[in-house]
């Protein structure tokens, strides 16, 4: 679940990590009002789940009430990368003297925190990292003893910054380490992390991931979900508890478990065929999460042919079929659907099909053939 | 031969007394797995279907002597077990339960790392050695006694691909879940080390997917330090990139984590990567020799 | 550093571990205030650094105001094992259904802390312990990975106390544990752990001890240092940074170290004398720590002779005979002194001592012949 | 031979600028220690008496290929100093600092004692590996090569018994002070461990003090793993107990703790206990013949 900018700055202020002053609004009125009790000159800043804000224009300076109302209705409304601002920060100016980069990261591969520190922050971090690998610095955290001292010394040593700046940075890297594991966050990132021209350290921007499988330990995260980031559909498969992704092509495809949906989308690819989206019915499906299923992937107007795919393994391919069957009756589909059912029950499973008789349902035997044939019939 | 689970298992399941817990622990029984206990904590001195439930996994340990312990509580109480099962001394945890904070994993792992119990999983299918032990969710009755071992980070997938060796004749010393999530108690390489040394596995099967680096050092692995044929399978070649929100997650793991950068690493260390479940068989095949 | 009851229970709410309502009282009057204000009957309890309160006739309950002044008369200034009463805790009296003991505590054995349950709470736990060990059930914690539910449900159910106690019990450990750690603690006791009719569990006690190495981090701890328990020549050393430790005796003892000096001790009592106190100068010991030991020792009126012990390793022995003749010009004591100089510049030591001719200063080679020596002239 | 410190020891001192850290440092060096480097945050680039100062142990570990640390920071420093050092990679850390808080030690020991890198101390002396190095505080000129080993929870006693020693003629393999702490980072039993494998080492003197139970447990490692001969001193005899407040202090120890407990229980195994430091030199000449 990745916070917007001024959510993950709420978690930073009750964290100690420093930030500047700041507030959110949602209406120009609100900008404007939000800037002038903050003071000029601010900046106002689109609210999206997304990275690269500031080189689509979201970003911008206003120097007085004018300014202000002019870019807070330039950015509401804005399309940045496919995401629609619903939502501004306005933030007190500050004057910049140096732009780090700061995160801390689960780093799968060593299987710890990492923290990592630059002083090459920005925008482009990312590629500066690929350039010059040695400019970003990185250590990993024993979660078991938690960050140190030494680590933040470490990175600033090695980054190398100012003498000066060792411990208020080594400071925020142990509050950022903090947030990190208070708030089971899986990314803490800021960029840039700012030096100010009167020294001090503070982070201008936020992004904070948090871990989705832990939001019971967090109500009050667990509220900030904005729904409105997502897609209808996704939203509409997350409330019936599946795995939804959209994507390009014509077919629809269902599976049951993340690895054999991957690997059905690859067979499909295979043969030539473009999914059109991917749904992940879950390990031990019932009738119902079938039913369900159906009506999310029909919902998109682009598919035109959809793969059952189903291994039963704790999935009972008679439930499927079961639920197919009930899908039919609601939802009354206008494409062809290929169905392969293998694995516990599919005997009953088949029966039950053949004897529903369902309207251009078509059942293969193996997942090649049924790839092949939903990509023959998607057209 | 087989590995991890076997006739010595004696298993003792903590949420032995919740429907999931129930049915698969009953089912894993009729297998034939020599279930001793169950632990749900208030629930001591009753039984589930004849299997002695204790409160706390140390007088599971006292009272019958378990050394497998297979976890199938809740999410949020799962590290907890996980710990406790470590603390009474039960060398092999093989935790079912999906949806474990990714901060409690790392505890965990970090925690067990350092000591002498093993973890599959969490969020796995657990193990089974067909005719011999199935301890977790998979369907045993797709699989037979035989030479291949399989280790996975996918459930179904798993499933799929025995299958596709089972109708070709091959069956399996034993079959591994590790499970798919972030931080996983045992990698690839642990498991592979087991099959390696294991007497009865003549191939090791590595399904593995996007995300992560596993499997690349796997294939490291595998070059270095295993004899035995392997053959890989990854899925997720067209999987969408997923929307990461910051800088962090690229500059760690590079080009890293992609179905394409893992079956190259592991072909350019020698290991053949099948592009279906059905070429596994396929290649199992052609290195075993057809079997039907 | 131990806590006198009061404070602990300001601690222990401080972490959500219940305890009944009460309040703090110096005087008859603030005593019986704070017992209306918490509302009949309280309890009045003697605020000492001692067990045993209970059976000294340090606790008293008070049903009406007249009870209360009566009590808090009796009690302040009342002596228990040693300890003057000047303060007063007055507490709401709560119902007992069971009272249990329960305790973390540094278990310098395993390197690890413990946490211990016991079903037998109440004064005699110690008997109890020694009698049935089996009813002190006690489980090591991890101090990296910290305490677990598991740790509490397993001292519940090994206990055993009733099912409806379990989490509640298990929940009070968990905090108490996380005082032990949050707190720099060293002992975290509860005895008794009180089930009420109600079946409410609260800490009817707090016997809580910080390492005072740690108080840097305790400031609002540091702040509670009672000196007023402590023995006033006690108090002189520290203040000074020295340790001294008062007994009954008559040989003044100094040394340099804490094992040297016990092990002085231990000679001192071959030759069949008696320490009336003992003082550690610390390694590296400088000629003013000298004057100040020669100070505190001879400020006992029962040292009726003095035995210097020193083996100067980072301390130089010229150092020592400086602050002894130091020391000599400023007490003018009238007590015999037997040195033994060894180790760093002894001979430069000695050298000064023999020319600064100190009125009954005797000097020996030996450890042993020193310690003869002293206990023949203390007679 | 000798244990832990020798000519093959590269240390690096935390805390060499300080006025303490930079009087024993060159107070070793002089000795013959081959002192590397020396760590102080923001000094890097300085150099003490020609030993040049890094910011941090991964940078004198880099350069200068440290492989002991000396710690002699202020004792709020000096857990992660140690921490740091154990990170950098470095096997031996000597920590000399007192006053560490009791949890800080708690978590630096439960820490290190699951890795590779050993720790001597906090609150001790240090190392003296006489005519090779010294790695401490320990005043060298008391005490010459030989083949005592001598571990001590004490410093003074220890220099008192050394020097007993050498007015025998009986010079030391190497002394450690493991330092005085609740919880030291190595034990007894880890020193004599070392002594016991020591070609050098023909008898191990062991001085302890009334606290804990090292002692206790040392007499039964030495009945069970001991060949060479071992005497004991103990401290304290005549120590007031202490004032303890709480009941759990004397439930969890019983009567251990006390000299006489530990006395007794060396004893019982068969390990001579001196009465006082001279006798410990006794007893000495009686096993290994006088010297002098």
């Amino acid at each position: 679940m990745d916070l917007l900018e001024y959510q993950g700055k709420q978690l930073f202020r009750a964290h100690g990590v420093p930030v500047p002053d700041g507030a959110h609004a949602d209406s120009v009125d609100g900008a404007v009002q939000a800037a002038e009790a903050l003071g000029f000159p601010v900046v106002i800043k689109a609210q999206v789940q997304i990275g690269g804000r500031g080189k689509a224009g979201g970003i911008k300076l206003a120097k007085d009430r004018g300014e202000a109302a002019r870019h807070a209705g330039a950015i509401l409304g804005m399309d940045i990368r496919g995401f629609t601002v619903h939502e501004l920060y306005v933030e007190k100016a500050s004057s910049i003297a140096e732009e780090y980069y700061a995160a801390i990261v689960l780093d799968r591969s060593a299987k710890k925190p990492m923290a990592m520190l630059s002083r090459m922050g920005g925008m482009d971090v990312e590629e500066v990292a690929e350039r010059d690998p040695e400019a970003m610095r990185m250590v990993h955290v024993d979660p078991l003893i938690g960050f140190q001292d030494f680590h933040g010394r470490r990175l600033a040593f090695e980054a190398p910054i100012g003498g000066d700046l060792v411990r208020p940075v080594g400071a925020m890297l142990a509050k950022l380490y903090e947030v990190f594991v208070r708030e089971d966050a899986t990314l803490v990132e800021v960029n840039p992390l700012l030096v100010t021209e009167g020294r001090d350290v503070v982070a201008l921007d936020a992004k904070v991931t948090i871990d989705g499988n832990a939001l019971w330990r967090h109500p009050d995260l667990a509220e900030l979900r904005d729904l409105s980031a997502e897609d209808p559909q996704e939203r509409m498969a997350k409330e019936r508890g599946l795995t939804y992704v959209k994507l390009d092509g014509n077919i629809g495809i269902l599976g049951n478990g993340a690895g054999l949906v991957m690997s059905t989308l690859d067979v499909v690819a295979q043969a030539g065929g473009r999914p059109a989206n991917f749904l992940d019915a879950g390990g031990g499906s019932k009738a119902d999460a079938i039913t369900s299923a159906v009506e999310v992937i029909l919902s998109d107007e682009k598919v035109s042919a959809v793969l059952f795919n189903i291994f039963g393994g704790i999935t009972r391919c008679d439930e499927v079929a079961r639920g197919l069957i009930e899908a039919f009756r609601k939802v009354e589909p206008d494409v062809p659907f290929v169905v392969r059912l293998d694995g516990t029950n599919d005997e009953e499973g088949r029966r039950l099909l053949a004897e529903a008789e369902l309207p251009n349902v078509h059942t293969e035997a193996t997942m090649l053939a049924a790839a092949e044939r939903v990509v023959e019939l998607a057209g | 031969m087989s590995v991890l689970v076997d006739h010595d298992t004696r298993l003792s399941v903590a949420g032995i007394t919740g429907r999931e817990g129930t049915f698969h622990t009953l089912r894993d029984r009729d297998y034939g797995t020599n279930v001793v206990s169950g632990v749900t904590p208030g629930k001591g001195g009753h039984d589930v279907d004849g299997i002695p439930v204790f409160d706390t996994f140390h007088a599971a340990v006292a009272e019958t002597g378990a050394n497998t312990a297979m976890i199938f509580v809740p999410p949020r109480f799962a590290a907890d077990s996980i710990l406790e099962a470590e603390d009474a001394g039960i060398s092999l945890i093989v935790a079912i339960t999906e949806g474990i904070p990714a901060h409690d994993e790392l505890r965990v792992y970090n925690h067990l790392r350092r000591g002498s119990s093993r973890l599959i999983g969490p969020n796995c299918p657990g193990i089974l050695s067909p005719g011999k032990a199935n301890v977790g969710i998979i369907p045993a009755q797709f699989f037979k006694q035989g030479g291949v071992g399989l280790v996975s980070r996918s459930g179904t997938l798993t499933y799929q691909i025995g299958n596709e060796l089972a109708q070709r004749g091959f069956g399996n010393s034993s079959i591994v879940g590790i499970g798919g999530d972030p931080v996983p108690g045992s990698s690839f390489i642990d498991i592979i080390e087991l099959f390696e040394a294991d007497l009865e596995t003549e191939l090791i099967v590595m399904c593995g997917e996007i995300g992560g680096d596993d499997e690349e050092r796997a294939a490291d692995y595998i070059a270095a330090h295993v004899s035995k044929p392997v053959v890989a399978y990854i899925a997720g070649f067209t999987a969408p990139p997923g929307k990461t929100m910051g800088h962090a997650g690229a500059i760690v793991s590079g080009s890293r984590g992609t179905a394409a950068a893992k079956a190259e690493a592991l072909e350019a260390r020698g290991v053949r990567v099948a592009r279906n479940p059905a070429q596994v068989a396929d290649i199992a095949g052609e290195i075993l020799g057809a079997r039907v």
